[in-house]
Formats: structure tokens, sequence, C-alpha cells
């Protein structure tokens, strides 16, 4: 079986100080996350601070994530295979987010005649405030609640 | 009779439609191509290599790189082809030009329920002028819709919560179906109607008249408008149905009741058979229908009976065909919708007779409906 | 080629090395089946969760404002100690890997142990925050908060006018007790299943003792349930106030 | 013929017949319903699977009998709608999803990678009673008051509208959604380490790649169909707003999310037919199969863009145009490694030596319905053309093209390729080519009155259709064609049945077809191999010149065999 289980039997054995390095690290992120969370940070170029607080807690998690699965799954020392498949979960939830692409472009469409597009601004859908004109009657009118 | 009704296409009455129906037939065309193709390259190969027969099989080819680039190439080709025709239609489909007339709609459990720009509102059933592009905004009150206009090649989804939007520009006119395509609970078959392209003048003298046709009626029509208006089409249709007998046809002719008697259907009996339906039930039925005694007025109950004496027959024009039995859950009070439907009616008259199916009026064939005086 | 077992028997434990099961060749192969039978399992576990977090990410997108009041209700402390206590436990977690990997029996269970009291805590901590929720009326459903102000106090009001829709706010705690619960079925699941393992080393079974994998497999689960609540943390927690 | 397996020992003997298989090593109902052998499970699931087929057509007859008449025949239309719903769900969750990989797959995996079992065997047998009890809780739902919603479950009908019992059956189906999770782990680690020596990836038949892509799909796809109908029942149960757009909810995207399932499921259900017809198509013509790295990549091509294209589903939902163009594109994509595949299927004959038995008819009748089912989805796929047909008939012939002619052609394909290996028993082979002939007859004359009933704009799921009365004669047409594909679907029961009874005893390779599942005898026994198999050939290492001498002689054979025998029509077993 020598050519398929190419694996050694005897795996790698990582080191307390390794595990408890990684452990100390966790936490110093898990407290930086909340400290930059209590502060509004400021726009950076065309993003927002509420964007830029946003991204800097996911790169934190990201990076938070990214230490356990390498060290404490173990997959840095983990076969070609294994690393295949732990990236095609999370390659898959990319494509699952693809779906944002719809909800992102939604209000590209034209829309004329119904909604003025005021300068520059691509109209956005509210359906709140709106009602369909005509007479009103009770039974058909659509109700929107709020 | 529609047994042997083969239709091969269904009409073509819009700007859409003209455009659609181009790549459609392009797309049937490269599709029977290729079907032949591999369908004749199967039944070749099968019988020229059937196993025993004398064949070259020397030097067999396992691979060949030039050749499956071939056939990864063309394929991508002529789909990149029809994608782009795809896409083409799909944004004029989407793309309403700017200067539409609108239309409301909404979608309810189940129901179509349209309103005109100047207030004009009509159930199941949409006049459109012929020739200027149209944009029905729409939502739903409930669950999804799909607003379906097969003639027109459109349809959208009719959403809660969004406005989504449909426009084409009517080149027939005639009647055409309207389906609801998204499926919608128990009646979501029978939510549907029809969209009557009118000529323009028409459909501005109908709009003018809120939404009342201007021609004079006659009685038989009035009494149509009534028949359709109540709703006596939801059980007394063109066949006899579990429900109720078809007065098709009614007139003069010998009926036999559940007690064993029987009557001549003259005015007199088919008066009395609204007012008092249980006076007189006809074999095989229940008593399911309502007493409309002192509902309607005696002024319509004789355009009833004028109707009635005339259903089914080629000189009458019956209640808009079978397209409206809806009940609909909660009535509408305005009378112009109930007027607008007689309307259809008259209008049926001038069109076209080859546009369109649905206006196949006089006895649509219903096949292998219940069996008669079948009673539940 | 290695030795090719070549027992017909079926049962567990005939074979020259009895964590071997009939399948498999030999350990090595059956190692490496397990590990990446386990991320495969994971995997889906990713996309299970994922679109969950994906539903969260639209609708956060879509309601910022509500759902930044929406989350005022909860409690960051609470949420770190939490972090941090799940964070612990994946330590003890891999540590009692390590003292299987060097078939310490001792320090096996007792890791094990300590992964499930730290997975206790989580939960009694869970069932406390919980609570205040559901004292203000903030579950989900027909009985949801109305009042938008005896529910997030000043926080709702901006200029005298109530600042949040409730129906949005709704959503968001639905989506929190979706994703929380979720997630806490999973630790449930957890403890569940370390206490089997735990069992098993305490009784000395061939099926764990011989060999780490299995509790190494426990391991990438318990792993995986810390990671899915790494992202939860800052997501439901951690909101900057939109602008 | 050759043999692909040299044991490193001396050749065993042949085994005699009494030799224990896995289907009389023990008789107990314990040794069947407690097995860890894939065999036996996939027996199970063969059984089981063929029950939820039955009662899915129960439900079809009824509504093709329905709607030969306008306004309908016996049903009312809550019942219609119910009977509509049960047909897909069953179809879908119980059989299509499930019946090729768990069967076939199950079966043949670990036979033609030269392993003892799959890598998981007590999770196998956990996956076939997770189908189980996925599919009572279904069947309990449909029976329990039914379910209205059609198998798509589309908010906010399913969720807020429907009082029918749409949660017990969401919860069967998400119950069946794991076994199926379960099953694509277990393929994936088996192929992945199981492999015998000498099996190279290129050297695995490529029905084991077909399998290997459809796992990826159950196993990344399926949990968020899962996850999504479950907020569906949280959202019954609770009243939430997750998909309610009275609440800010968004109802499309529930569609969104569950075509993100859906339309890799219906790859799930496609890739294994694929996975069947290189088998079949490569067999009966004795020669390897054409651009098989082609035929075999493009599997994984179709599973990695099947990703993409869930889309296509919803151009007019309400789904943003720019997004709908490009999901149009990449479905015009993903249609090129399904012609691939068709091309290479044709060429594998030519210069072949083709075996018109039963299986390889029906793989020539799902090559050209396939085809007809591939060619439609393109109306489809364009976005423009899609507006008119969606949701129509158009599209159920479509799909039935697909999953019908496609799948089931595959499906019975299979059977009749497979059933001397799992039973050990050969069937009569003359009525089951006229069998294939019959579906192939019946399922056209079913379905292609849809396409053009669909095309004249029939929506789908209508009870009735007496305002439209021109689609009648089209419906009736198609209603015909049911009752002869229904017949079709009958006989085989009969026959492969009797079979068991009656039928000769098979041989290891009664179809003189190469692969390592042929090296075993017939049935095989427990542990597949009596010793692990070394593969030294290549796949499919047939040799045209070789093999058509081999028939000659096996006709000149046949011929004096019948002179012998006074012209009996039996003939000899072809054998090596």
């Amino acid at each position: 079986m020598s050519s398929k289980t190419s694996t050694p039997h005897e795996h790698h054995i990582v080191s307390t100080g390794t595990y408890f390095v990684t452990l100390i690290a966790l936490v110093v992120l898990m407290i930086a996350t909340v400290a930059i969370a209590q502060v509004n940070l400021n726009a950076i170029g065309p993003f927002s601070g509420t964007v830029v607080n946003q991204v800097i807690a996911l790169v934190i998690a990201v990076a938070k994530a990214m230490l356990v699965i390498t060290v404490f799954m173990g997959v840095k020392w983990s076969t070609t295979l294994t690393k295949l498949w732990v990236a095609s979960g999370f390659v898959t939830l990319i494509l699952l987010f693809g779906i944002l692409g719809d909800y992102v472009t939604r209000h590209y469409e034209h829309q004329s005649g119904w909604e003025k597009i005021e300068d520059g601004s691509l109209p956005r859908f509210t359906p709140d405030e709106r009602t369909v004109p005509g007479p009103k009657s009770n039974d058909l009118n659509v109700k929107i609640r709020q | 009779m529609s047994f042997f009704n083969f239709p091969l296409a269904p009409p073509s009455a819009s700007n859409i439609a003209q455009q659609y129906d181009f790549v459609f037939y392009a797309l049937v065309a490269l599709s029977v191509f290729f079907t032949l193709v591999v369908c004749a390259g199967a039944i070749f190969f099968a019988v020229r290599y059937k196993a025993g027969t004398k064949a070259d099989r020397s030097r067999p080819m396992y691979e060949n790189l030039p050749l499956e680039m071939t056939w990864t190439i063309i394929p991508l080709i002529l789909g990149l082809i029809m994608f782009y025709f795809g896409t083409a239609l799909f944004v004029k489909i989407k793309t309403p030009p700017k200067d539409c007339e609108e239309i409301y709609v909404i979608g309810k459990q189940w129901m179509w329920h349209m309103q005109h720009a100047n207030g004009v509102r009509e159930n199941n059933t949409l006049h459109v002028p012929l020739g200027r592009p149209i944009k029905l905004t729409m939502i739903s009150q409930d669950v999804l819709h799909a607003f379906y206009i097969p003639a027109f090649r459109v349809q959208m989804g009719v959403v809660p919560g969004r406005y989504t939007q449909l426009w084409f520009t009517a080149t027939q006119t005639g009647e055409y179906h309207i389906f609801c395509n998204m499926y919608c609970g128990t009646q979501h078959s029978e939510m549907g109607g029809k969209v009557v392209v009118m000529d323009p003048k028409d459909y501005a003298a109908w709009l003018a008249n809120g939404g009342q046709s201007t021609t004079p009626m006659s009685m038989e029509q009035t009494g149509a408008k009534i028949y359709a208006k109540m709703h006596c089409d939801n059980c007394h249709g063109a066949e006899d149905t579990l429900h109720a007998p078809s007065l098709y046809g009614i007139y003069r002719k010998r009926r036999v009741f559940a007690d064993g008697t029987s009557l001549i259907a003259d005015d007199e009996y088919l008066r009395d058979s609204i007012v008092k339906p249980y006076d007189h039930i006809t074999a095989g039925y229940g008593q399911t229908m309502p007493v409309y005694q002192s509902q309607v007025s005696e002024e319509d109950l004789l355009n009833l009976v004028a109707y009635i004496k005339v259903i089914g027959s080629p000189s009458a024009n019956p209640p808009t065909s079978n397209v409206n039995r809806h009940s609909a859950p909660t009535a509408v009070s305005s009378t112009n919708e109930a007027t607008s439907l007689a309307a259809n009616a008259v209008q049926a008259n001038t069109a076209d007779p080859d546009a369109t199916p649905t206006r196949r009026v006089g006895a649509p064939a219903v096949g292998a409906i219940a069996a008669e005086g079948r009673n539940r | 080629m290695s030795a090719i077992t070549n027992s017909p028997d079926h049962g567990h434990g005939h074979g020259h090395d009895s964590a071997l099961h009939h399948q498999f060749e030999d350990i090595g192969q059956q190692n490496e089946s397990y590990i990446v039978g386990m991320w495969v399992f994971l995997s889906t576990e990713v996309m299970f969760f994922g679109a969950l977090f994906f539903i969260y990410t639209l609708y956060r997108w879509n309601y910022q404002q509500d759902f930044y009041i929406a989350h005022e209700h909860l409690n960051v402390i609470m949420g770190a100690v939490n972090t941090t206590v799940l964070l612990f436990s994946s330590f003890t977690m891999v540590m009692a890997v390590q003292s299987a990997q060097l078939k310490k029996r001792g320090h096996v269970i007792g890791y094990l142990l300590m992964t499930i009291a730290c997975a206790c805590v989580f939960l009694i901590i869970k069932y406390f925050e919980y609570s205040s929720k559901l004292a203000d009326h903030l579950y989900p459903g027909a009985g949801f908060a109305t009042d938008a102000q005896a529910a997030f106090g000043e926080h709702a009001i901006e200029a005298g006018k109530v600042a949040v829709n409730m129906n949005h706010a709704q959503l968001f705690y639905s989506l929190y007790f979706g994703m929380t619960g979720l997630h806490a079925v999973h630790i449930i699941a957890g403890i569940l299943v370390i206490g089997a393992l735990i069992r098993l080393w305490f009784n000395n079974a061939k099926s764990v003792t011989l060999d780490f994998v299995p509790t190494e497999m426990v391991g990438l689960y318990w792993h995986f349930v810390d990671l899915v609540w790494i992202f939860l943390f800052p997501l439901f927690y951690l909101m900057p106030k939109p602008h | 013929m050759s043999s692909t397996v040299i044991s490193p020992g001396e050749l065993k003997p042949k085994p005699p017949a009494e030799e224990p298989n896995y289907l009389n090593v023990n008789h107990t109902i314990s040794s069947w319903l407690l097995t860890g052998d894939h065999k036996r499970i996939a027996l199970l699931y063969l059984v089981s699977t063929s029950f939820f087929f039955f009662l899915g057509s129960i439900a079809a007859g009824l509504i093709r009998y329905e709607l030969t008449s306008p306004a309908g025949v016996v049903l009312e239309s809550d019942t219609y709608n119910k009977v509509f719903t049960s047909h897909g769900v069953i179809m879908v969750f119980t059989f299509l999803v499930v019946a090729i990989p768990a069967i076939f797959g199950n079966f043949l995996v670990p036979l033609m990678i030269g392993a003892r079992d799959l890598a998981f065997p007590r999770l196998n047998l956990a996956s076939w009673y997770m189908y189980m009890t996925g599919g009572t809780l279904i069947l309990a739902g449909m029976v329990f008051g039914g379910v209205d919603t059609g198998w798509t479950f589309y908010t906010p009908y399913s969720s807020m509208y429907s009082n029918t019992q749409v949660s017990m059956v969401i919860i069967g189906i998400f119950i069946a959604g794991f076994s199926t999770i379960t099953t694509g782990i277990n393929f994936v680690v088996t192929i992945h380490k199981m492999r015998a020596p000498g099996m190279t990836w290129f050297r695995l038949p490529l029905f084991i790649w077909a399998m290997y892509a459809t796992s990826l799909m159950m196993i990344l796809a399926t949990p968020v169909v899962a996850i999504t109908l479950m907020l569906v029942v949280y959202e019954r149960t609770f009243k939430l707003p997750i998909f309610s757009p009275e609440l800010g909810g968004d109802p499309v995207l529930f569609q969104h999310l569950f075509w993100f399932y859906s339309h890799p499921a219906v790859y799930i259900m496609i890739l294994p037919a694929f996975a069947v017809v290189s088998e079949l198509i490569a067999n009966f013509s004795r020669k390897r199969i054409f651009g098989y790295h082609f035929v075999a990549f493009s599997s994984l091509a179709i599973a990695g863009l099947g990703f993409l294209v869930w889309g296509h589903h919803m151009f007019v939902s309400s789904q943003s145009m720019y997004e709908s163009i490009v999901f149009s594109l990449i479905s015009f994509l993903v249609a090129v490694p399904s012609a691939i595949k068709i091309f290479n299927w044709m060429a594998t004959m030519y210069k072949g030596n083709v075996h018109l038995q039963s299986p390889m008819i029906y793989a020539i009748a799902f090559l050209m319905i396939f085809t007809v089912g591939g060619l439609t989805g393109l109306f489809l796929g364009a976005a423009g053309t899609d507006v008119h047909l969606t949701a129509t008939y158009f599209v159920v012939a479509h799909f039935h093209y697909v999953m019908v002619g496609g799948t089931m052609l595959a499906f019975l394909g299979a059977l009749h390729y497979w059933w001397p290996k799992m039973t050990g028993r050969m069937f009569s082979d003359g009525i089951a080519r006229v069998n294939a002939v019959i579906v192939f007859v019946g399922f056209n004359l079913t379905f292609f009155p849809q396409f053009i009933v669909g095309w004249l704009g029939m929506p789908r799921r209508y009870h009735y259709y007496y305002f439209a009365p021109e689609f009648q004669a089209y419906h009736i047409m198609s209603t015909l064609g049911a009752s002869v594909l229904g017949l079709g679907f009958i006989l085989p029961a009969f026959y492969l049945t009797q079979s068991l009874f009656t039928g000769k005893k098979a041989s290891a390779n009664p179809w003189g077809a190469h692969g390592l599942e042929w090296e075993t005898s017939s049935p095989p026994p427990t542990s597949n191999f009596l010793e692990t198999p070394i593969v030294m050939d290549e796949v499919y290492d047939f040799d045209p010149v070789s093999e058509h001498a081999r028939d000659l002689r096996n006709l000149q054979e046949a011929e004096e065999w019948k002179k012998a025998h006074d012209g009996m029509d039996n003939l000899p077993e072809e054998d090596n």
C-alpha cells in the first residue's frame, strides 16, 4: 500500500508550547477585535468608518479561524488531500455569496416611468412608503406593513 | 372537437413576440439539426459496427485532440451566439421604453386586479390599446404569482413587498390568455383571465367611459353581462358539471326533475329557477344553487332570461367564454369591473376570428367532463 | 506493497491489529481515511452554517441601522467571555489529542473533562443571555416586543422618533436565535460525543487507545464548533455604528 | 478474455458453484438490517427506492389521468395540488437523487476500484436508515394531510399560507438529505483512499469519476437546502420573518438558496446517469471509451460549473437582470461538457463491436433522449426565450427528458447490466430488449407533446385548463404515452423478479465486459475479491480487432450449437 498511503504512520506531534502560543494569540486577537469595535474608525478613501470597522472585525475573525484550522486542527501538517477538502467547503461558500450579486445589481435596472431617478443616484427600492395608485378600496389595495 | 385541434404555435401578438419567435425558431432549427446528427450517428454506428458484421476496425481511435476541440469549440461558439440573441431579447423584454402607458396590477389568491392610470379598474381582464407600449407595474398582496401572457411572450414574477414590471406593445387586436404561472395555492390554475387588445380609439372611448363599452347593448348582451357578473358561468358552463347542469340550448327543452316530474323550459320556468331554484331541482343535482329571490331586479331577470334563451347558440354572445369562471373571494363593489366584462363580450364580436384560440366562442369543447347526472 | 491483510472476516478486532477495520489494508490508510472523511463532513457543515451566514449578511447589509440598534441588547462582555471559554476549550481539546498521541491516558481524560467543563460554562452563559432576551420579549414570533423603547432603551430613540423598525429587529433576533441556537445544538452534540470518548478512554477501550485518530476526529469536530463561534461573535456582538 | 487481474500468488482455481457469496452467507433478517456490506446495503436501497418510485409513479398516473380533461376528472384542485407535490417530492428526494448513487454507486464503487468495502460501512448503513426515516416522514406527511406547495416549497406560500403538512415533509427531506451527504462522504473517501494497487486515477472507470463528481455536489450543496428548508419550518413554527415580505424578509432569497442546491441536484441526478452510460457504451462497443480524459474531466467541469448556474431558474422571479445575464452565460458554458460527452460516446461506437443487448439499447435510447433534453435546455438557458417558456409544460417536458429519459433510462440500463452481478442470475434478454423499445416509445409519446403544449403557453401545476381547451389534444397524447411508459416500467419488475427463480446462473462476466467488478464471481463474495487485486492494464482495455474475431467465433459456435441441439434458441453462455 505504500503507493497510496504515503503518509507516515507516525503523526506529527506538535509541542505544547506551540498550542499554548496559539491560544494566547487567539485570545489577544479576540481582545483586539472587541477593543476596535468600541472605537468608531474614520473613513478610508471611499469606505466609510462602518465598513472599515466591519472589515477589520472580519479580518481578525479570519485570522483567528486560520490559526484554529492550521494549528489546532493540524492542517499545517496534513496531506494535500486534506488541505484540498478543507478549502472546498470555504470555496463553495464563496460561490454561495454570489447570491449577493443579485441584490447588489437589482437597483441598476431600468425603472423608468414609475420612479423618478434623482440626478446621479440610482433608484433604490423602498417599498415601504409606496402604495399602488388608483381608487382606494380596503380589500384590494396592497397592504405593505412597515 | 378539441381533440383534433393541434395548434403548433401560440398567437404572436406583440412586438416582443415577433423578436422572440425569431430566436425561438432559430433554436428549434439548431436543436433539430443536432438531434438528427446524434440520432443518425448513433443508429448508423450501431448498425455499421454491430458485433459480427464486416467492417474496418483497424487502427481504432481512442484520443484525438483536434476532434475533441472541434466538438468543444463548435458548441461553445454556437452557444455563445445563442446566448447573444437570447440576452438581446431578454434585455429588450426587461427594458421598457420611456413613454409607456402605465397600468397597475395586483395579484392575490386567486385573481388579478388591474388599475388603469385614470382609475378604471377591472378584475382578471386587462384592456390595452393596440400599438402603444404598455407597462404593467405589479405587486402581490400575498404569495408569489407570475403574470404571464403567452401570446405576447412576456412573463414576470409578481412578488409581495416589491414592485416588478413587465412591458409590451400589442400588435394584434383580440383576446389572449393571462395565466398565473407561479404556483399560488388551491385555485392556482383558475387564477387567470384575458387581455383584450383594442383599437386605440375604442380603448380611449372605453377608458373615458369608465371602463364601459359605448356600444348599445341588446337584451341578450345585457343578460350576458349579468350572467358573467353574477358568476352564473362558474357552474352553468358549456357542459354539465358536478354542481350544475349546463344551460346551453335549454330553452323549450323538457327538464326532468329530482322528484320525477318534468316541465318544458319556458320563460316562466327559467325565471323561477333563478329566484326559487329549489322548486324544481334537475334530476341528479342537489340543493347547491343560491336563491336569488329579491337579489336580482326584475329588469335584470328579464335580460337574464333573454340571454339564457339563446345561450350556447351561435347568435348569442356567451359570457365571454369560460375565461372568467373565477369566484372572486372578495367581491368587487365597483360596477366598472362587471360592465367591463360585458364590454369584452361585445368586443369579441368585432375582432378578427382567427387571432386567438381564446376567442373560439360558441360551445367550447370541454372533453370528458364528469358524467351527466353525477351527484356528490 | 506492505502486508496484504487477507482476512475474510467481517468483525472488527480479529486482524493483526485490532484497531484496523476489515475494509482497510493498513492503519495508515485507515487513519487518513478517517481524517479526510471528517474534513469532508466538516465541509458539509461549513455550507450548513454558511447558508445562515449568508442570510445574515444579506439582511444586515439591507437593514444596518435596525440591526445595529437591535444588537445593542446583546452583552459584549458575555460574548467575549464565551469566546474565551471556547478558545480555551479548543486548547484543552488539542492537548487531549496530543496526549492521545503520546498515549498518556490520564492526561487525555483530564483534558477532555476540561473541554466538557468549558462547554458547560459556555452553555450556562448562553442560558443567561437567552433569559435576558426572553425577559424583554425579544424572542421572535407573535409575541415579539412591539415597544422599541421598552426593548432597546434610549438607543431606539433618535431625535425624538423611534429609529428602529421592529420588524427588522425581529429579523435580527430570528437569526440570532437561529444561528446561536444551531451552534448550541452543535455544542450539546459535542458534549455527548466527548462524553462518549471519555467513557471509552476510561474503559481503556482498544478502539481509542491504540490510535489517536478517533480522539483527533472528535477534536476536529470540536474545533469546528469553535470556528463557527469565532465568526458568530464579531458578527452579532461587535457591530459598528452605521454612519 | 484477457484477465486484468494477476493475483500475487498463483491463480486460484475457479470457485465451485456453491461458493459462499454475499447473498447466501447468511439469511437472517438481522443479517440484512444490520449489515455493513455495501452490496447488501445497495440491495436494501434497491428495494426501498423501487417502492418509492412505485408511489411516485402512481401520483404521476393520477396527474396524467386528471389532465385528460380540461376540467379535471376525479380530483379536487386541492387534492390535485397534493398529488403533484407528492409526485415531485417523492421522485426527486427519495428516488432520483438517491437511486443510482445509493444502489449502483454503493454496489460498484468498491468493486470497481478493488476495495473490500466502502471506507465507512456503518455510516453507510446509517445512511440507509436515515433515508428510510426521511422517506417514512415524507410518506407520513402525505398520508396525514399531504403537502400542496410543489416540491420547490417556494416561500411565502410554504412558510405562511399553506396549512398542510409542510413541516413534517421538510423534516423528512432534511433527514433524507443527510443520508445522501453521508453516502457522498463515503464515496469520496473510498475513491481517494481505497483504490487497489495499480488503480491509478486514469485507470478508474468513468463510473467512478462521475460518482466522485456527484459526491462532491452532494456534500457541498445538500446542506444549503437542508438549512434553508429548516428555516421554513422554523418560520412556520414560530411565525418568523426570515423569508416573509411582511416583516422585511425576502421571498426570493429562498429561491436563491433553494436553487443553489437544486441546480447541482439536477447534476446529482444526471451525472450518475452519465456514469452508467459511459460504462455501457464502452463495454457494449467492446472498445476503450473515446477521449477518456475529456469524459472524465467533463464530469468535474459539470460539477464545478453546476454550482454557478442556479439563477437560471429565476429569470422572471424578479432577480436582477444583470445577474440573470451572467447566469445565462454560465448556463451555456455548462452545456459544453455535456455536448463533449455525447460526441465522445458516439465516437466510441465508431470502429467498435456493438453488441445490441438490452443495456446497450437503453444506452442508445439515453443518448437520443438526453440530446433532446439537453438541447431544449438551451431554450431555457437563454434568458430571453426562457421568459415565455419558464414554468410552462416546456420546462416539465425538458426536465423529464433529462430526469426520466436520462436518469431513469440509465437506471434501467444499469439495472439490466449489473443485475447478473448483483443477483447471480441472467434474465431473458429478448424481452428486456423489447421492453427498452417500449420505454423509448412510451417516453417520447408522453413527453414530446408537452414541449408543444408548453410552447403554446400551458403553465405547469395547472389542474384545470377549461379556459384553454386547445391544450387538450396534447394532454391526451401525453396520457396515452404515459400508459405505454408505465407498462415499460412494470414489465422489468416481472421478468427481473422471475429471473431470480428461473434465470440461468450468471458467470463472472456474462456480458464480456471489462472492469474489476467482472473479475470476481457473480454474485461476489462478501469481501468482494478473494485476494486484493493488482491492476496492471488500462481501463476498458479492449482490442476491437481481436474482439471482432471473438465475436465471429462465438457466432459460429452458437450456430453449430444450434444445429447440434436441433434449433433450440438457447444460446450457450458466452464465456471466457
